[in-house]
C-alpha cells in the first residue's frame, strides 16, 4: 500500500512539471495556433539562470523572480524575431522555425552560462515528509502547488480578463479580433511572455528535484508536447489532465511493469488515445467545412 | 547553375578544411564536446587543449611544435567517422585521441586500421578492446573492472544480494550487462534489476521496488550524468539504509556537489585522481594527480573529472610513444606505443602488450567512500 | 484554425519541377523519371571528378544517404503534405536489419532487402490508424511511433546491442567494384553505391509525381475533400505514400549501416527524424531537387561550421530559422522563382 | 441514374441543419434547391456525396440504397460535385487538376506508376486527352497550363465542373456554379449546365441566381431553416406564396417573373 503510495507521490510531482510545461505550450497555441518546440529550453532558462544566481550569492527569494523575468525576456524575443516575422507560414515551417530557435537557445546558453550540471537548494529545504509509510520532498510540493497555480491563473486569465479574452479572440480568428479593437499585436507578445514564464517558472520549481544543465530543455519540449497532444491541443484543462497522466502512467509503469519501458508505456497510451480520440481528451473535434 | 554552386561549395569545403602546415606534428581529436555525452567530452577537449599549450611552451616533442586538431562529434558514430575520416585524409595527423562515447570509439575504429594510423579512445566499453584491434587502444578502465572491483568489496564485507539501477544510456547500460556477467564469478547475486531513463527525475518508485526486494543486502547504481545524483537523493529521501554503490561513471567533485548530504557514506570504484593528497609518497600516480589537478584548476578555475584524467593519460601515453619512436611515421608511434611499460598516468599504471590494449589491472581502482562531504579511501 | 489543416503549402510540384528538369522536349523524348536519373547522375560524377581525397567522398556518400531518406519525406510531405516526426525510426529499422542479419547467418543483400519489407510493413500497419490524424496530432503520432522504435532499439540489448550499438558485418561496396575489375577505395566505392541508389530513388520519385497515383496524392495536398469527391480513396492513398516514404528511409538507413560498418540507435532518434524533415523543407519539400539541396546543405554545413566551435549550434539554428522565415517554400522554389523573374 | 433523397437530417450540437428533406433528382433533368443564407442547402449536399455523415434518412440510386457511403464509393457510383467556397487544387495546372478527375477510369498500379511503365503512361496519356476535351467544353482550354492558383473565381467554378465531368458521373452535384461569374460566362455555365443534362445525367444545383434557376430547372426544392418548404416545377415555385415570404421576397419574385418572361 505505502508502495502505490510512493509511486503516486512519485508520479504527480513528474506529471505536475510536465503538466507546467504543456501548460507555456497550450498558451501559445492558444494565441498564435503555434506549438513552440522551444518551450523546452524556457525551463532551461529558468533553471540555470536561478541557479547561476543562487550559486553568485543572490536569495532565493530574488533569483527565481528575475530567472523568471529572464524567460519572459527570451519569449518575447523568440516572437519578434522569430515567430512574427514568419507570418502565417505552413505547420511544417513552424515546427522547424521553433525547433531552430531552441537549437539557437541551446547553443547560446552553452556560451552564457556552461555545460555543468547544476541544482540548488529546495525552497523549503530538503529533509523529506513522511506520508502514510511514503515520502515526499518539500519541493515536490512547491512544483505541485506551482502548476496547480498556473493552471488556475491560465483559466481565470483567459476566461475573465480583457487580455486573456483578446489572446482568445486572436487565436480564433485574428483578423476579426483586429477588426473588433483588439491589440492582436500585443496579445501575442503577451502570450509568449506569459508562456515563457512559465515555462521558465517550471525550471526555477524543478531544479531541486530535476537539476538542470544546458542541454536538456528537448527532452523537456518532448515531454511537455506529449502531454499537451494527449490532453487536448489549446485546452489548459488537457495539458493538466495530460501532464499528470503520463507522470502516473510513467511511475506506475516502473514500479509494477518494467522500469525499462515507463517511457514506452507513456507514448503507446498517447497513441491509443488518439487512435480513440483523435482530438485527445479534452481538444475540440474539429468539422471540416466545405 | 547549381553545378557552380556545388563547385562552389566544395572548394569553399575545401578552403575551410585544409590545415595550415605550420606545426611539424598534428595529432587529431574527435570528442563528445556538446551534445548528451558533453560532460565526457568537455573536460576531456579542456585537457587535451592545456597539455599541448604546455607541451608547446616546454619545446615541443623532440623540438618540435605539436598542433592538436578538435572536432566535436557530439557523440554522433556518423558525425565522428566523418571525422575521423577528415583528421587523416585532410588534416594529416599522426594519431588521433577521442571518441568520448563507444558508440563514437567503434564507428571510427576500422579506418584506423585501413589507414594504419594509432588511435587512443577514451570510452570505456570492453569491446573496444576486446578483441584487440591492432591500431586501437585505450585509457579508462572497462566497465567490466569496476563491477569487479565493486562486488569485490561487496563480498568482503560478506554481503551477496545486490540490487541494479542503471541508467539507460550507453554508459549504464553497458555496465549493466557486465556486473550481471560477472555477478556469478564475483559471488554476488543480482536480486533485483531496475534502470532509468539518463535524465529522469525521479527514481523512487525504482528504488522502492529494490528495497522491497527479498534478502537484499546491497544497492548498485551504474549509470553517469545526473541520474545518479538523483538516485543518491532519492535513496537518502526513502530512508534507506542498505550499503550503496556508484560507479566510477560520477567520480567527481561535481557529484558530491550535486547529491549533497545523501551521498555521505556511499561507495565507489575511482581513479586516485579524487584522492590527490591521501596518496602515499612513494605512490607512482601521486605526481601526475597533483601536476595535473593543479595545472588544471589553474587553467580553468575548476577541479579536473576522472574523464579529463582519461584525455590526459592518452595524450602523455602518445607524446611518451612519439619521443620513444623517435620519429613521427604513424606505425612506428603504434609500435612504441604498444611497448609502453609502467606508465604512470593519473587513471593508473599502464603496460601495453599486443593482446592487452587497455594496460591496467584492477589495482588502478581505488574503492572510495564519501565522508564529511569528501572522498576518503576504504581500507582493504 | 491555424495548425489543424493537414496541407502544408509546399511548393508547387509543377512549377519546381518545371524549373528544374528544365528543357521540356527532353523530358517529353525520355521522359521525366530517366531524366531526372540523368541529372543526378552527372551530378554524381561531378563530384567524384573534383573531390580530392576520401574525405570529401566520405561527406559525399552521406549527401546522397540523406538524399535518398529526405526523398522519401518529400513523397510524403511534399506530395501529400503529411509531417512525420518519426521516419528515422523506419530508416532504423533498415540500419539495424542490415547490421543485425549476418550474426544469424542471413547474408547481407538478404538481410537489407528484409529490414525495407519489415519498414515498409510496419508502416502498412500502422499508417492506416495513424493517418487520421491531422496537423500536430499526426506529428505527436508519428513521434511516439519513432520513439517506441528507437526505444526497442536501444533496450533489447541482445539484439541491438544496446545504445552503444552495434557493429556491421558483411558487405563492401569495394567488392562490388572489384567483381568488375574496378579497384576503389572503400569511401569511393560508397560513393557511388549511394549516388546510384539515390539517382533510382529520385527517378522514382519523379515518376511517381507524374503518375495518376502521384496526382492522386498531389491532389489530397490540395483538397482532402475534393479529391474523395474525385473517387480518390485518401486513406488508401495516404498509407501508400506512408509505406513509400518508409520504404525509401529504410533504404537510406541500410545503406548507411554498411558504409559505416557501425549504427547505433541514435539513428532512430528524434533529431534525425527533425533533421530529415528540416532537410527537406530547406531544400523545398515539393521536389527531389529540394531533397539533394537540403541534404547537400544540411550535410555539408556542420563540417563548416567546425571553425565556429563553442558557437556551432547558434550558426545552425539561426540559419534554420533566418532560411525558413525568408524562403517559406524552400530553397529550391525560392531560387527558381528568382530565376523565372529575371527572365521574364 | 435517378437520385432519391428521402427524408434526410443531421444535426450539429443540438441545432438541426437539415431535417427530413426529401425529394428526387430524374436523369435528364436539372434539379434546382433554393433557399435563403444558412437554410442548409450546402449542408444537403455535403450529406448526399458522404463527406457528412447522415443522422436520419436515405440516399439512393436507381433504387440501391447508398446511404453513409464514404465519398469516394458515392464518386464510383457516378457522383460527382463541385463546391461552393472551391476546392480545387491551387498548385496543379489546370490540366493537371482536371486530370486528377480521370482517378476512376486510370487502370494503372502503383508499381506502373513508380516505374514509369507503359500502363501509367498510357493512362496518363489517355487523361490528358480527357481533360483537354473538358476544359475546351468549360471554355478553359487556353488556360490548361495555367496554374490553378493564378485563376479567376469564376474560372476556377468552371474548372471544377471540367473536373466533376471527366469523372464519367451520371450525377453532377453543382454548387453555385454560377458565382462569381459575369453576365457573359453565366450564360456559358447555364448552356453548359443544360447540354449536361441533356446528355441524360442527373444535374443538381444550388444557385442563388434566380433566373438561372427559372431557366433552366426541370424540378425545384426550396428549403428553410433545414426544411423543404416547397416543391414543384419553376411555375409552381414562383407563385408559392409561402417561398416568396421566406426566400423570395419581393425582389426576387420579380427577378424571377423577369426570367420567365424575358
Amino acid at each position: 500500500m505505502s508502495e502505490l503510495l510512493q509511486f503516486l507521490i512519485s508520479g504527480i510531482t513528474v506529471g505536475a512539471i510536465y503538466a507546467a510545461i504543456a501548460l507555456g505550450f497550450t498558451l501559445i497555441y492558444n494565441a498564435s495556433g503555434v506549438v513552440n518546440f522551444a518551450q523546452g529550453e524556457f525551463v532551461v532558462i529558468g533553471g540555470m539562470t536561478a541557479a547561476a544566481l543562487i550559486g553568485a550569492g543572490v536569495p532565493v527569494w530574488i533569483a527565481a523572480p528575475l530567472a523568471v523575468i529572464a524567460g519572459m525576456l527570451v519569449g518575447v524575443l523568440l516572437y519578434r524575431l522569430a515567430i512574427r516575422p514568419a507570418g502565417q507560414a505552413p505547420l511544417v515551417s513552424l515546427i522547424i522555425i521553433t525547433i531552430g530557435a531552441s537549437i539557437f537557445l541551446r547553443g547560446a546558453m552553452q556560451a552564457v552560462f556552461d555545460k555543468q550540471i547544476h541544482r540548488y537548494d529546495g525552497f523549503s529545504g530538503d529533509a523529506p515528509l513522511r506520508v502514510g509509510g511514503a515520502t515526499i520532498l518539500p519541493q515536490s510540493l512547491w512544483i505541485i502547488g506551482g502548476s496547480v497555480a498556473v493552471f488556475a491563473f491560465l483559466a481565470w486569465f483567459l476566461n475573465r480578463t480583457r487580455a486573456g479574452r483578446g489572446i482568445r479572440a486572436t487565436a480564433s480568428n485574428r483578423m476579426a479580433a483586429a477588426l473588433v479593437g483588439i491589440n492582436t499585436g500585443r496579445a501575442m507578445n503577451l502570450s509568449f511572455a506569459l508562456s515563457a514564464a512559465i515555462g521558465a517558472l517550471a525550471g526555477v520549481l524543478a531544479t531541486p528535484v530535476t537539476f538542470t544543465s544546458y542541454d536538456v530543455g528537448v527532452l523537456m519540449a518532448l515531454k511537455g508536447f506529449s502531454a499537451t497532444m494527449l490532453g487536448g491541443v489549446g485546452s489548459p484543462l488537457g495539458a493538466l489532465a495530460g501532464g499528470l497522466l503520463i507522470g502516473l502512467i510513467e511511475a506506475l509503469t516502473a514500479g509494477y511493469i518494467s522500469s525499462d519501458y515507463k517511457d514506452a508505456s507513456a507514448f503507446i497510451v498517447i497513441l491509443l488515445v488518439l487512435f480513440l480520440r483523435p482530438q485527445g481528451l479534452f481538444g475540440a473535434r474539429i468539422m471540416e467545412r466545405v | 547553375m547549381r553545378r557552380q554552386a556545388v563547385a562552389a561549395g566544395v572548394s569553399a569545403l575545401a578552403i575551410l578544411t585544409a590545415a595550415p602546415a605550420i606545426a611539424e606534428i598534428r595529432i587529431g581529436a574527435s570528442l563528445a564536446i556538446t551534445g548528451p555525452a558533453a560532460f565526457l567530452g568537455d573536460p576531456e577537449a579542456k585537457t587535451l587543449e592545456m597539455l599541448v599549450e604546455e607541451l608547446n611552451a616546454n619545446g615541443g616533442i623532440n623540438g618540435e611544435e605539436v598542433e592538436l586538431i578538435v572536432y566535436d562529434d557530439g557523440a554522433d558514430p556518423n558525425k565522428a567517422r566523418t571525422f575521423a575520416t577528415r583528421l587523416i585524409e585532410e588534416d594529416e595527423v599522426v594519431a588521433v585521441i577521442g571518441g568520448s562515447s563507444t558508440g563514437a570509439t567503434m564507428a571510427m575504429a576500422p579506418l584506423f586500421a585501413d589507414y594504419e594510423i594509432p588511435f587512443i579512445s577514451l570510452a570505456g566499453a570492453v569491446v573496444i578492446v576486446d578483441p584487440v584491434q591492432e591500431f586501437v587502444f585505450k585509457t579508462p578502465h572497462t566497465d567490466r573492472m569496476a563491477c569487479e572491483k565493486i562486488f569485490a568489496d561487496i563480498t568482503a564485507r560478506g554481503l551477496s544480494k545486490v540490487g541494479l539501477i542503471s541508467g539507460t544510456d550507453g554508459f549504464g547500460a553497458s555496465m549493466r550487462e557486465q556486473c550481471l556477467d560477472v555477478a556469478e564469478a564475483s559471488g554476488v547475486e543480482i536480486v533485483a534489476d531496475e534502470s532509468y531513463g539518463a535524465t529522469d527525475s525521479d527514481m523512487t518508485p525504482q528504488l522502492t521496488n529494490i528495497a522491497a526486494t527479498d534478502g537484499i543486502e546491497a544497492i548498485v547504481n551504474p549509470g553517469f550524468g545526473q541520474g545518479p545524483a538523483v538516485v543518491t537523493r532519492n535513496y537518502a529521501q526513502l530512508g534507506l539504509e542498505l550499503p550503496f554503490y556508484q560507479s566510477h561513471g560520477v567520480a567527481s567533485d561535481a557529484f558530491l556537489d550535486l547529491a549533497g548530504e545523501a551521498a555521505e557514506g556511499l561507495r565507489l570504484p575511482a581513479t586516485p585522481l579524487l584522492i590527490p593528497d591521501q596518496l602515499a609518497e612513494d605512490d607512482p600516480q601521486r605526481q601526475p594527480v597533483q601536476d595535473y589537478i593543479a595545472a588544471y584548476e589553474e587553467k580553468y578555475g575548476e577541479k579536473p573529472s576522472t574523464f579529463g584524467g582519461y584525455a590526459y593519460d592518452a595524450f602523455h601515453l602518445l607524446v611518451d610513444a612519439i619521443e620513444r619512436a623517435g620519429s613521427t611515421d604513424p606505425v612506428e608511434i603504434r609500435d612504441a606505443l604498444e611497448a609502453t611499460e609502467g606508465h604512470a598516468g593519473v587513471t593508473g599504471v599502464y603496460s601495453f602488450t599486443p593482446e592487452d590494449h587497455m594496460g591496467l589491472d584492477l589495482s588502478a581502482f581505488r574503492i572510495l567512500k564519501v565522508a564529511d562531504g569528501g572522498w576518503k579511501p576504504v581500507e582493504e | 484554425m491555424a495548425g489543424q489543416g493537414t496541407t502544408v503549402a509546399t511548393a508547387p510540384v509543377e512549377t519546381a519541377r518545371r524549373a528544374h528538369v528544365g528543357n521540356g522536349k527532353a523530358r517529353a523524348l525520355i521522359g521525366p523519371g530517366l531524366c531526372t536519373f540523368l541529372i543526378f547522375a552527372v551530378l554524381v560524377a561531378l563530384g567524384a571528378l573534383i573531390f580530392p581525397s576520401s574525405y570529401f567522398y566520405r561527406v559525399g556518400t552521406l549527401v546522397w544517404i540523406n538524399t535518398l531518406a529526405v526523398t522519401g519525406i518529400v513523397v510524403l510531405l511534399g506530395y501529400v503534405g503529411l509531417v512525420s516526426l518519426g521516419h528515422a525510426g523506419f530508416f532504423a529499422i533498415g540500419a539495424y536489419a542490415t547490421a543485425i542479419g549476418p550474426n544469424y547467418g542471413i547474408p547481407s543483400p538478404l538481410a537489407m532487402a528484409g529490414g525495407v519489407a519489415l519498414a515498409g510493413l510496419l508502416a502498412l500497419v500502422v499508417g492506416r490508424p495513424i493517418l487520421r490524424l491531422s496537423g500536430y496530432y499526426l506529428a505527436i503520432a508519428t513521434l511516439g511511433l519513432g520513439m517506441l522504435i528507437w526505444m526497442v532499439l536501444s533496450k533489447e540489448a541482445w539484439l541491438t546491442g544496446g545504445p552503444d550499438g552495434m557493429t556491421v558485418s558483411g558487405m563492401n561496396a569495394r567488392n562490388l567494384f572489384k567483381l568488375v575489375g574496378l579497384k576503389l577505395k572503400s569511401a569511393e566505392a560508397w560513393y557511388w553505391v549511394a549516388g546510384f541508389v539515390a539517382a533510382i530513388g529520385a527517378a522514382i520519385a519523379v515518376n511517381l509525381a507524374n503518375s495518376p497515383s502521384g496526382r492522386a496524392l498531389r491532389a489530397i495536398h490540395d483538397s482532402d475533400v475534393a479529391a474523395r469527391s474525385l473517387g480518390i480513396d485518401v486513406a488508401r492513398a495516404k498509407s501508400r505514400a506512408f509505406v513509400i516514404s518508409a520504404i525509401y528511409a529504410a533504404v537510406a538507413g541500410a545503406l548507411l549501416a554498411l558504409a559505416n560498418g557501425y549504427i547505433t540507435p541514435e539513428t532512430g532518434g528524434f533529431m534525425h527524424s527533425v533533421e530529415m524533415v528540416t532537410m527537406a523543407v530547406l531544400g523545398g519539400a515539393a521536389s527531389v531537387f529540394g531533397a539533394l539541396v537540403g541534404a547537400l546543405i544540411l550535410t555539408a554545413l556542420p563540417q563548416l561550421l567546425t571553425v565556429f566551435a563553442d558557437y556551432e549550434h547558434m550558426v545552425l539554428g539561426a540559419i534554420m530559422v533566418v532560411t525558413m522565415i525568408a524562403m517559406r517554400r524552400g530553397l529550391v522554389p525560392f531560387i527558381a522563382d528568382l530565376w523565372n523573374r529575371r527572365k521574364s | 441514374m435517378s437520385l432519391e433523397i428521402d427524408g434526410i437530417g443531421i444535426a450539429f450540437g443540438g441545432i438541426k441543419a437539415v431535417d427530413g428533406v426529401s425529394f428526387t433528382a430524374k436523369p435528364g433533368e436539372v434539379t434546382s434547391i433554393i433557399g435563403p443564407n444558412g437554410a442548409g442547402k450546402t449542408t444537403l449536399f455535403n450529406l448526399v456525396s458522404g463527406v457528412y455523415r447522415a443522422s436520419s434518412g436515405t440516399v439512393r440510386i436507381d433504387g440501391r440504397d447508398v446511404t453513409g457511403l464514404p465519398a469516394h464509393e458515392l464518386a464510383r457510383c457516378g457522383m460527382a460535385r463541385t463546391f461552393q467556397n472551391l476546392q480545387v487544387f491551387p498548385q496543379m495546372t489546370a490540366l493537371d487538376n482536371v486530370m486528377t478527375g480521370c482517378h476512376m477510369q486510370e487502370k494503372s498500379n502503383l508499381l506502373a506508376d513508380l516505374l514509369g511503365l507503359g500502363p501509367a503512361r498510357r493512362a496518363t496519356a489517355r487523361s490528358r486527352d480527357a481533360a483537354m476535351a473538358a476544359l475546351a467544353r468549360a471554355g478553359l482550354a487556353d488556360l490548361a497550363h495555367r496554374p490553378a492558383s493564378e485563376m479567376s473565381y469564376g474560372q476556377l467554378k468552371r474548372l471544377e465542373i471540367a473536373r466533376a465531368l471527366v469523372t464519367g458521373c451520371t450525377i453532377l452535384l453543382l454548387d453555385e456554379p454560377a458565382a462569381g461569374c459575369n453576365a457573359v460566362e453565366t450564360r456559358e455555365v447555364d448552356d453548359l449546365i443544360h447540354a449536361i443534362a441533356e446528355e441524360g445525367k442527373t444535374v443538381v444545383l444550388i444557385e442563388h441566381d434566380m433566373r438561372m434557376v427559372m431557366r433552366i430547372s426541370s424540378h425545384i426544392v426550396v428549403l428553410d431553416q433545414g426544411r423543404k418548404i416547397a416543391e414543384g416545377g419553376p411555375e409552381e415555385i414562383r407563385t408559392n406564396s409561402q417561398v416568396i415570404a421566406a426566400y423570395l421576397g419581393v425582389h426576387g419574385a420579380a427577378e424571377a417573373e423577369a426570367a420567365a418572361h424575358g
